[in-house]
């Protein structure tokens, strides 16, 4: 089906988030969109699929206008979407996920015919190689998996147009090669496929044409043959961007950071971290890759006195770090968490309040019980400054900063003490290219002031980019770790997905090898 | 928040809980055999009569000697708590748990009964009727939270209901003109719970305490005013028990439960039925999905506040009828402020039930069961002063929704207003 | 003495009435008790000399006008004083708090009200300022005593368990499973003295016959019962008297406001089960359990309040107490209506003899109260 | 977008002005919106207007007109007086009519008293993310250990016995406040059940306890206390108006003040608005959302308490069953008056007063029942949680929006 967007343009309060963009999208076409954060791509996805109504333009299926109410009518016309945030519903069994809103029943008073759906979905998954098992419930599902049902969601309905909204962004490199194979299978049988995606090389390597939004506008169309990231990144950014971060080898000297068989829970109780060991030294940045879901997050949990342990030591400087994120706070740790909004900061407060979220109970912020505000409000001038937060006053609520912007709180409030150790878990997740750079920038400034640095990331481009040190987590444990320097993105790509290292690595994690082989 | 954080299941953690319960499973046997067994008279006996009024069958009183019956009901539970504590019961935590619960209520019984007679029958009896509007309320909010909606109006909408019932059916002389009108303002009351809620995205829990007060004024302006000058007014036909033919004849079971009135019987039929519709249903699955992840819903297709409208005005329905019975099926008249917290005990009993109609039935059940016998025992003359009684039920809820809220998962979009842009 | 001259008092809705009506109240209604010791004179309609001047004013306890018994009983007195008596104005005052009570007083003080009456024990404390405070104000107070007496205010109290005692012996005669049953609202003492003497009542039916009637809900040694707690929840009431039913009781007395009529509910709804009123005669204020309503216990407030009323117009007023009793026909028992023909002659006959006895002072409730006196 | 780095400045003074005058614009047509509808259901709740309106629509306007006229202006001349009086009596130079005609302003501030205590209690539980329903058990509890300290230790100087009473007051508050807290804390169970249920367990504890020989008033077998000893009494705050407004109010005030700083000037304010506002990250940052929860719902059990307080020092000096005509659940609406600031829970609180205060005086003049004044409240607060509908009904336009406050987060966690 030829897809044709014309014009379209949709305001928010304060925000145009799209203005007279125009798209086309021929049948059997791989056409991918780009864009730096809150460029708009999502929005007009929106539109196209019914979410949202365009405040002008128009939307054309095979030369043929439309009028989306609801996502209903775009379901109907035929149009499918992978969503950026899962749209399924964790305690419904993958069956139900799938046929939620297209429902097969039998009978009287619209009984759900479960058998005729599982036939279904197992007849779809099978057609394209997506294997799941249609009776699993999507809560106890890895997110590789959960992607897959979405795309299953979508097959199931017989999408002539799939909008596939960043759906590598949770993928192991292998994962995003079996996602290609299917988008090129479905591309060859005429389904249209919209692709968006950060990732400039999946970009390059699998779309037969792309577009470019900035803020809100095409900024320009083009074709892998004719482009490349450079020019990529500069047509989103509006200038030229450096892709790589300039760092000078690191200098590695004593243990701050040291975990010794670590156990911990997640919130089912189940055993998420399992019997982990590493040490991060002071001056040099350890990144944990993995693919999400294998227990990074509750390990940076427990590092950070969020989560119980429930065996095992965490030691910074040789001092146990206990259950409390006070004392680990006081020890020197500092902690970019994973999701800004959830975690790192509390919407409602003003900027200056957020800034001393986990020292406000310090001189010379409070005197006893008194909040000294002259001096929270001086900080928080200083820093808004010296760390570029673009706001009109550090009394605006943080809740109306763009996510970049709410990052360099965090940041600004981490990184703006003395420091032993810093963990950060997805820094720059959700962030446009420029927002990475900066970021980058300064988590290596830190290193080189002799911090510790332990990083989570999924992103590979990241973890090649920052890490001293790599360190592979699987299942709960460090299945390898190695020197960046021999990492390719295959190799890495392979551990995470669960491959048994290979010889050549280095000693310390043959050893943790051999000792993960034998506890298993 | 905490709750999550601080539950630790592995090993050691596991461990203590089982040894905390056995300890408790333990302390329970030693206030058995103390509490109700060595403080009954010696040589005393517990009656319990196991005949309802005028049946045809009658069975003989179950006679039992007090002192050795709690005796041996705190062996049983000893035992139970000294293999916990040495081996644990696994799986069947549970089971044991609920086990315990009733060797516990036995001893009480045998003790409060001793010296007496106490009609067994009768306090299931009572259980079902106390049961009745509770489940009533436990359904609605089953309804309302199923779709996202958090509904703290029961309350009023039960209150209102039971006013409009007992005008509608005096005015009219049909008590089933006073359930229609019941049912349409419960509805009412429902439809501006979720414009506010929905619509105008107040707070729910808000929104529902405002039409709780407005609830409470109203009706007590309202009687004051118009049902105090015009008594007649408040004189509404009661509906009575049917008795179903043979199935009431069964002894023990049919006087309970096939000798009701209209009210008990439609709470069986619609506790079923929801619970069908909610599981089994392609409506239930919508409604079910709107309570979990709204957006996910939306981008298939359902229309989010469509189905949150409907199930909240649904629910309001049905707590209409609950306030109904409260006058036509129960008491004949209206008196202000007479629902007494029955609204919110439903609430209690739908988390209880985890959000299930069945579940929380039975959940409604062990209130009423709590409610039938404090009663019960304040007729006895059972030495506890009546006030200590009466607070049974709500320390029960209390007691329930601390120990079970954290292990039942409400929807998890429940009380969060959706915005569609 | 039974419970006269006692500081006892009401409550909301203390002995509740029926579906409130005042006219079960008033004369007109055919209230069997006849006159009260002062109200009954007059004629209704004639106008009494200098009526026309005269405002009566009545403060509640926070039970409301409408709380079908106590505050609405008082205030059927006041209508029936405007009726009778042709007094000018009467006004109300609804107390909704503690804090309310001195202000209402002080409110009509202020409105020179010629007589105020405040009802309930909870106003014992505030009518006995103002009383203090105001010595020309004259005070009537329902259900409360002083001692020592104020010269300005009269407390009308009742020697209820005097009736209730010819209740329990009605209800111990009238049972066939020998087991009758009450219950209260709240556990207050004037809720208590009306149990008391219906225990009193069943305790003399079984020594004067020998029997061994029991009495479900009230035990007379331990001075506890059957309460449900408030005088709202008109279910509960419903489901104790279901309980007493399943029991085995066939005789019911609910003193319990409201509460009482969900008691008589479940009574109509049970098969050989009768039901006794309270305050009012309930058969007449609530004809719709007319079929279960074997007899009332009368507490004339009304009457109390329309006496009170009458000497303060006709310039007799003297503080003090005014006891109501079977004897001045303050408290009494209603006639069966109904149940006529099914309450035996001889029953009948010994209940009468039972009044004079109490009427005389011979039999004292309290006496009886644990059972027979000297055992 | 826009990169526009402005400086940070505060709002001038003006705006701040105009900001203020818009935010009292929305309360000020919630509450005439409600009067209205008050007005309203008068009409329409009496029979025979109703009928009249049938017959003869002019008399039955005319007498419906009559009718909420005299109801309202009793309302008025009850809460807040004649002004007349006032002057008259000031330019006379009569002190004692003076006094007298400060009689209902002095009922009003009476009225409010208890009202901003538990407004307040009701308010920082807002901030601090909590829905307390269970002021009214904490005001009970409250008044009961309040009086207990209040009649037991005669012969105490009042500049002991006050403050010991009073700290006795919100004591019994805090521990049925702290109650629902640790279980919130503790296993999760939501609090808005948990304080429901607490308040019937109070009033059934209050009974319980008013039967005792440690509570219940020698030679009385009513349900009434010991009188409150002369030491602990506090005493009225206008010379010559024993029953009007006491020092209660005083200390009100100062709570008032005590709750704003408490709330906006210190750590542990700031530590109660964080776990409010976001309990996650506030624990990311270290603070204990449990403990602060547990306190926070003992501050405020406390704060209602002394609501029960200073009704049995000041304005009763006994306790009885029936103390509070339902002080706890007004104050659910006072704090989404006063948008859950103590100053704004303060102007709300007189508002209620006023209304409380001049519902008896109107139902002796036209024997409306006083309930309606509830039926109001809930209009009022109505209106006041759903500024969309006022706004809607006189077409004023939106201001910025702040977003949707969402008070409580479903049951579980
Ligand atoms: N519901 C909304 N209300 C108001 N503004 C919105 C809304 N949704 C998006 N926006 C704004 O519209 C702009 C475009 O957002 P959009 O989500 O489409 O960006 P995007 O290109 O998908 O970014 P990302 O790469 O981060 O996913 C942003 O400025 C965003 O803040
Ligand atoms: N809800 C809101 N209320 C007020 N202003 C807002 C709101 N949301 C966003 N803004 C403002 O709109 C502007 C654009 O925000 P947006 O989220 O689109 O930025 P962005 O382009 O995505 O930036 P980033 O790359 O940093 O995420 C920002 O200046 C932000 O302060
Ligand atoms: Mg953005
Ligand atoms: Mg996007």
């Amino acid at each position: 089906m030829k897809l044709e967007l014309q014009g379209i343009t949709k305001r928010f309060p304060g925000v145009v988030a799209n203005e007279g963009v125009d798209l086309v999208v021929e049948p059997g076409e791989i056409h991918a969109l780009l864009g730096e954060n809150g460029a708009g791509k999502t929005t007009l996805m929106n539109v196209l699929y019914g979410l949202y109504r365009p405040d002008e333009g128009e939307i054309l299926l095979d030369g043929r206008s439309v009028t989306f109410h609801d996502p209903g009518d775009a379901i109907a016309a035929g149009i499918g979407m992978v969503h950026q945030h899962f749209m399924l519903v964790p305690v419904f069994t993958v069956t139900e996920n799938v046929m939620l809103g297209a429902e097969s029943t039998r009978g009287f008073g619209g009984l759900l015919d479960v058998a005729d759906a599982r036939r279904r979905i197992v007849e779809v998954s099978e057609r394209h190689g997506l294997r799941v098992d249609p009776d699993a419930l999507v809560e106890d599902l890895p997110v590789g998996v959960r992607q897959r049902v979405e795309i299953i969601k979508a097959l199931y309905r017989r999408s002539d147009v799939l909008i596939l909204d960043e759906p590598t962004a949770v993928l192991t490199p292998q994962e995003g090669e079996e996602l290609f194979a299917i988008m090129r299978s479905l591309a060859r049988s005429g389904t249209s496929i919209i692709f968006i995606t950060h990732k400039l090389n999946e970009v390059l390597q699998v779309a037969d044409r792309i577009t470019v939004l900035r803020r809100g506008r095409v900024a320009g169309t083009t074709t892998p043959g004719t482009t490349s990231r450079e020019q990529l990144a500069a047509m989103m950014v509006g200038r030229s961007v450096q892709l790589q971060v300039d760092k000078a080898p690191s200098e590695p000297a004593g243990t701050v950071l040291e975990i010794k068989g670590l156990v911990v829970c997640d919130d089912r109780d189940h055993v998420a971290v399992d019997g982990l060991d590493l040490t991060v030294h002071a001056g040099e940045i350890a990144c944990i890759a993995g693919v999400q879901g294998n227990g990074q997050t509750e390990l940076v949990e427990a590092v950070t006195g969020l989560r119980p342990v429930s065996a095992g030591t965490v030691t910074l400087d040789g001092r146990p770090i206990t259950a409390h994120p006070r004392r680990v706070f006081e020890a020197g740790c500092a902690h970019v968490p994973e999701d800004r909004l959830e975690d790192g900061l509390v919407p409602g407060f003003t900027i200056a309040d957020n800034l001393v979220l986990n020292s406000y109970y310090l001189a010379p912020y409070a005197t006893g019980l008194r909040l000294e505000r002259h001096a929270i409000l001086q900080r928080a001038r200083e820093q808004v400054a010296q760390y570029d937060v673009r706001t009109p006053s550090v009394f605006n609520d943080v809740a109306n900063l763009s996510g970049g912007n709410q990052q360099k709180v965090i940041v600004a409030r981490e990184f703006s003490r003395p420091i032993r150790l810093l963990v950060a878990a997805q820094p720059t997740r959700g962030l446009d290219v420029g927002s990475i750079e900066y970021i980058h920038r300064r988590i290596v400034e830190k290193r080189d002031e002799g911090t510790a640095v332990l990083i989570v990331s999924t992103e590979l481009d990241e973890v090649l980019a920052l890490a001293d040190r790599i360190a592979v987590m699987y299942q709960g444990r460090i299945v390898a770790i190695l020197d960046p320097a021999e990492a390719t993105p295959e190799r890495l790509g392979l551990l995470m997905g669960g491959a048994r290292p290979e010889e050549g690595l280095d000693p310390e994690a043959q050893e943790i090898a051999a000792a993960a082989a034998s506890a298993g | 928040m905490t709750a999550a954080a601080t539950t630790v299941g592995a090993g050691s953690a596991g461990l203590r809980r089982q040894q905390l319960f056995g300890f408790v499973y333990l302390a329970l046997a030693a206030i058995i055999a103390v509490a109700f067994g060595a403080a009954t008279e010696p040589g005393a006996t517990s009656s319990f009569e196991l005949n309802a009024p005028r049946v045809a069958v009658q069975l003989p009183p179950l006679v039992v000697p007090s002192a050795p019956t709690a005796y041996a009901l705190a062996g049983l539970c000893a035992f139970l708590g000294a293999v916990q504590l040495t081996r644990g019961f696994g799986a069947r935590n549970a089971v044991v748990l609920g086990a315990v619960v009733l060797l516990f209520i036995a001893g009480f019984l045998v003790w409060a009964a001793s010296t007496r007679s106490m009609n067994l029958v009768g306090v299931l009896q009572g259980t079902l009727q106390r049961a009745t509007p509770i489940t009533f309320a436990a359904l609605a909010g089953v309804l309302c939270e199923r779709a996202g909606v958090v509904n703290i109006a029961i309350e009023g909408m039960l209150l209102t209901g039971a006013f409009v019932a007992a005008v509608a059916a005096s005015a009219t002389g049909s008590p089933w003109i006073g359930i229609i009108a019941a049912v349409v303002v419960g509805a009412l009351l429902a439809a501006l719970l979720a414009v506010l809620s929905i619509r105008y995205r107040v707070d729910q829990i808000i929104a529902g305490t405002v039409i709780n007060i407005f609830a409470i004024g109203m009706t007590s302006f309202l009687s004051a005013r118009v049902l105090q000058r015009r008594p007649e007014l408040n004189n509404p036909d009661r509906l009575g028990p049917i008795q179903i033919p043979l199935l009431s004849d069964i002894p023990v079971v049919g006087p309970i439960v096939f000798n009701n009135n209209v009210f008990v019987y439609a709470m069986f039929v619609l506790v079923v039925l929801i619970h069908v519709a909610l599981f089994k249903t392609r409506w239930g699955l919508r409604v079910r999905a709107v309570g979990e992840h709204p957006k996910a819903a939306d981008t298939v297709g359902i229309d989010v506040l469509r189905t949150r409208y409907q199930n909240v005005i649904l629910g309001g329905m049905l707590a209409g009828v609950g306030g109904a019975f409260l006058v036509l099926g129960s008491t004949g008249r209206f008196d202000r402020e007479m629902t007494a917290g029955r609204g919110f005990i439903g609430l209690a009993a739908m988390i209880f039930g985890g959000w299930a109609p069945v579940g929380s039935f039975f959940a409604s059940l062990v209130f009423g069961f709590a409610d039938s016998l404090q009663a019960r025992l304040s007729i006895l003359n059972v030495p506890i002063p009546s006030e200590l009684l009466l607070m049974v039920p709500y320390v029960v809820t209390i007691l329930v929704v601390a120990g079970l809220v954290g292990r039942a998962r409400a929807p998890a979009a429940d009380g969060r207003p959706y915005e569609k842009e | 003495q039974g419970g006269a001259g006692r500081p006892g008092g009401g409550s909301p809705a203390a002995g509740g009435a029926g579906a409130g009506s005042p006219a079960a109240n008033s004369p007109a209604g055919g209230g069997p008790a006849g006159g009260s010791p002062a109200g009954g004179g007059a004629a209704a309609g004639t106008p009494l000399p200098g009526a026309a001047d005269f405002k009566a004013c009545e403060v509640s306890d926070t039970g409301g006008i409408d709380d079908k018994g106590f505050n609405q009983n008082a205030y059927a007195g006041l209508e029936g004083a405007k009726a009778e008596f042709g007094i000018g104005e009467i006004k109300f005052l609804e107390s909704t708090s503690e804090a309310d009570y001195n202000r209402n007083i002080q409110t009509f003080i202020n409105e020179k009200c010629d007589l105020i009456v405040t009802v309930g024990f909870l106003l014992g404390d505030a009518t006995e300022a103002a009383a203090k405070a105001n010595p020309k104000q004259k005070f009537a107070i329902v259900d409360f005593a002083y001692d020592p007496v104020i010269p300005n205010v009269a407390g009308i109290v009742f020697a209820i368990d005097e009736a209730t005692m010819l209740g329990g012996y009605l209800a111990a005669g009238m049972s066939k499973t020998g087991k009758v049953a009450t219950f209260g609202g709240i556990d207050i003492p004037p809720v208590r003295t009306f149990m008391e003497g219906f225990a009193a009542g069943v305790n003399y039916y079984n020594k004067q016959k020998g029997k061994n009637v029991q009495l479900l809900g009230w035990d007379p040694k331990k001075k506890s019962g059957s309460f449900t707690g408030d005088f709202q929840d008109t279910a509960k009431g419903r489901q104790v008297t279901e309980g007493f039913i399943q029991e085995g009781a066939d005789v019911v007395m609910a003193v319990a406001g409201p509460v009482g009529l969900g008691a008589a509910a479940a009574v109509q709804d049970a098969e050989g089960v009768m039901f006794i009123g309270v305050d009012v005669d309930q058969a007449i204020s609530a004809p719709e359990y007319r079929d279960v309503m074997l007899s009332s216990i009368l507490k004339r407030i009304d009457n109390g309040v329309k006496g009170a009323i009458r000497s303060a117009l006709e310039g007799r007023f003297k503080g003090g107490v005014q006891v109501n009793t079977l004897k001045n026909e303050g408290v009494g028992l209603a006639p069966y209506h109904e149940f006529e023909n099914d309450v035996p002659q001889e029953l009948d006959a010994e209940i009468d003899a039972l009044r004079q006895a109490i009427a005389s002072g011979q039999v004292k409730p309290a006496d009886w109260y644990e059972g027979a006196p000297g055992q | 977008m826009a990169a526009v780095p402005e400086r940070p400045t505060r709002p001038g003074l003006t705006r701040q002005a105009v900001t203020f005058g818009r935010g009292l614009l929305l309360p000020a047509l919630a509450i005439l919106t409600a009067l209205i509808l008050g007005a309203l259901v008068i009409v329409l709740s009496d029979p025979d207007l109703v009928t009249l309106f049938g017959v003869d629509p002019v008399a039955a306007l005319g007498a419906s007109w009559d009718l909420v006229a005299a109801a309202y202006g009793a309302l008025i001349a009850g809460s807040i007086g004649n002004p007349g009086d006032l002057v008259g009596a000031l330019a006379a130079g009569d002190l004692d009519a003076f006094v007298a005609a400060l009689d209902p302003i002095s009922v009003t501030l009476q009225r409010s008293t208890p009202l901003i205590f538990a407004g307040l209690s009701v308010a920082l539980a807002f901030r601090s993310g909590l829905f307390n329903i269970g002021a009214e058990g904490q005001l009970y509890l409250g008044a009961l250990f309040a009086v207990f300290v209040g009649f037991s230790f005669p012969g105490l100087p009042f500049f002991i016995h006050i403050p010991l009473a009073v700290a006795a007051g919100f004591l019994g508050g805090a521990l049925w406040g702290f109650i629902p807290g640790f279980l919130k804390a503790r296993t999760g169970a939501h609090e808005v059940i948990v304080t429901i249920m607490l308040n019937y367990v109070a009033y059934r504890l209050i009974d319980l306890a008013l039967k005792t020989d440690v509570f219940q008033r020698p030679g009385r077998e009513d349900p009434i206390s010991k009188e409150v000893v002369e030491s602990a009494a506090l005493p009225p705050l206008i010379p010559g108006l024993a029953a009007g407004v006491h020092w209660g109010l005083v200390i009100a005030l100062i709570a008032a003040a005590v709750v704003s700083w408490l709330l906006f000037r210190s750590t542990k304010g700031f530590e109660f608005r964080a776990v409010g506002l976001n309990p996650q990250a506030a624990r990311y940052a270290g603070i204990d959302t449990g403990r602060t929860v547990i306190l926070a719902m003992a501050v405020c059990g406390g704060l209602a308490g002394l609501a029960g307080t200073s009704e049995v020092l000041g304005s009763n000096r006994r306790l009885v069953s029936g103390l509070s005509p339902g002080y706890g659940f007004d104050a659910i609406a006072l704090a989404l008056l006063g948008r859950s600031r103590p100053l704004g829970v303060v102007a709300a609180a007189l508002l209620f007063g006023a209304l409380r205060a001049g519902a008896t005086p109107m139902q002796a003049a036209t024997g409306i029942p006083i309930d309606l004044v509830v039926v109001v409240q809930a209009l009022v607060i109505m209106f006041i949680a759903a500024p969309a509908l006022v706004r809607g009904l006189y077409r004023i336009r939106a201001g910025r929006t702040t977003g949707t406050e969402v008070f409580s987060k479903g049951w579980g966690t």
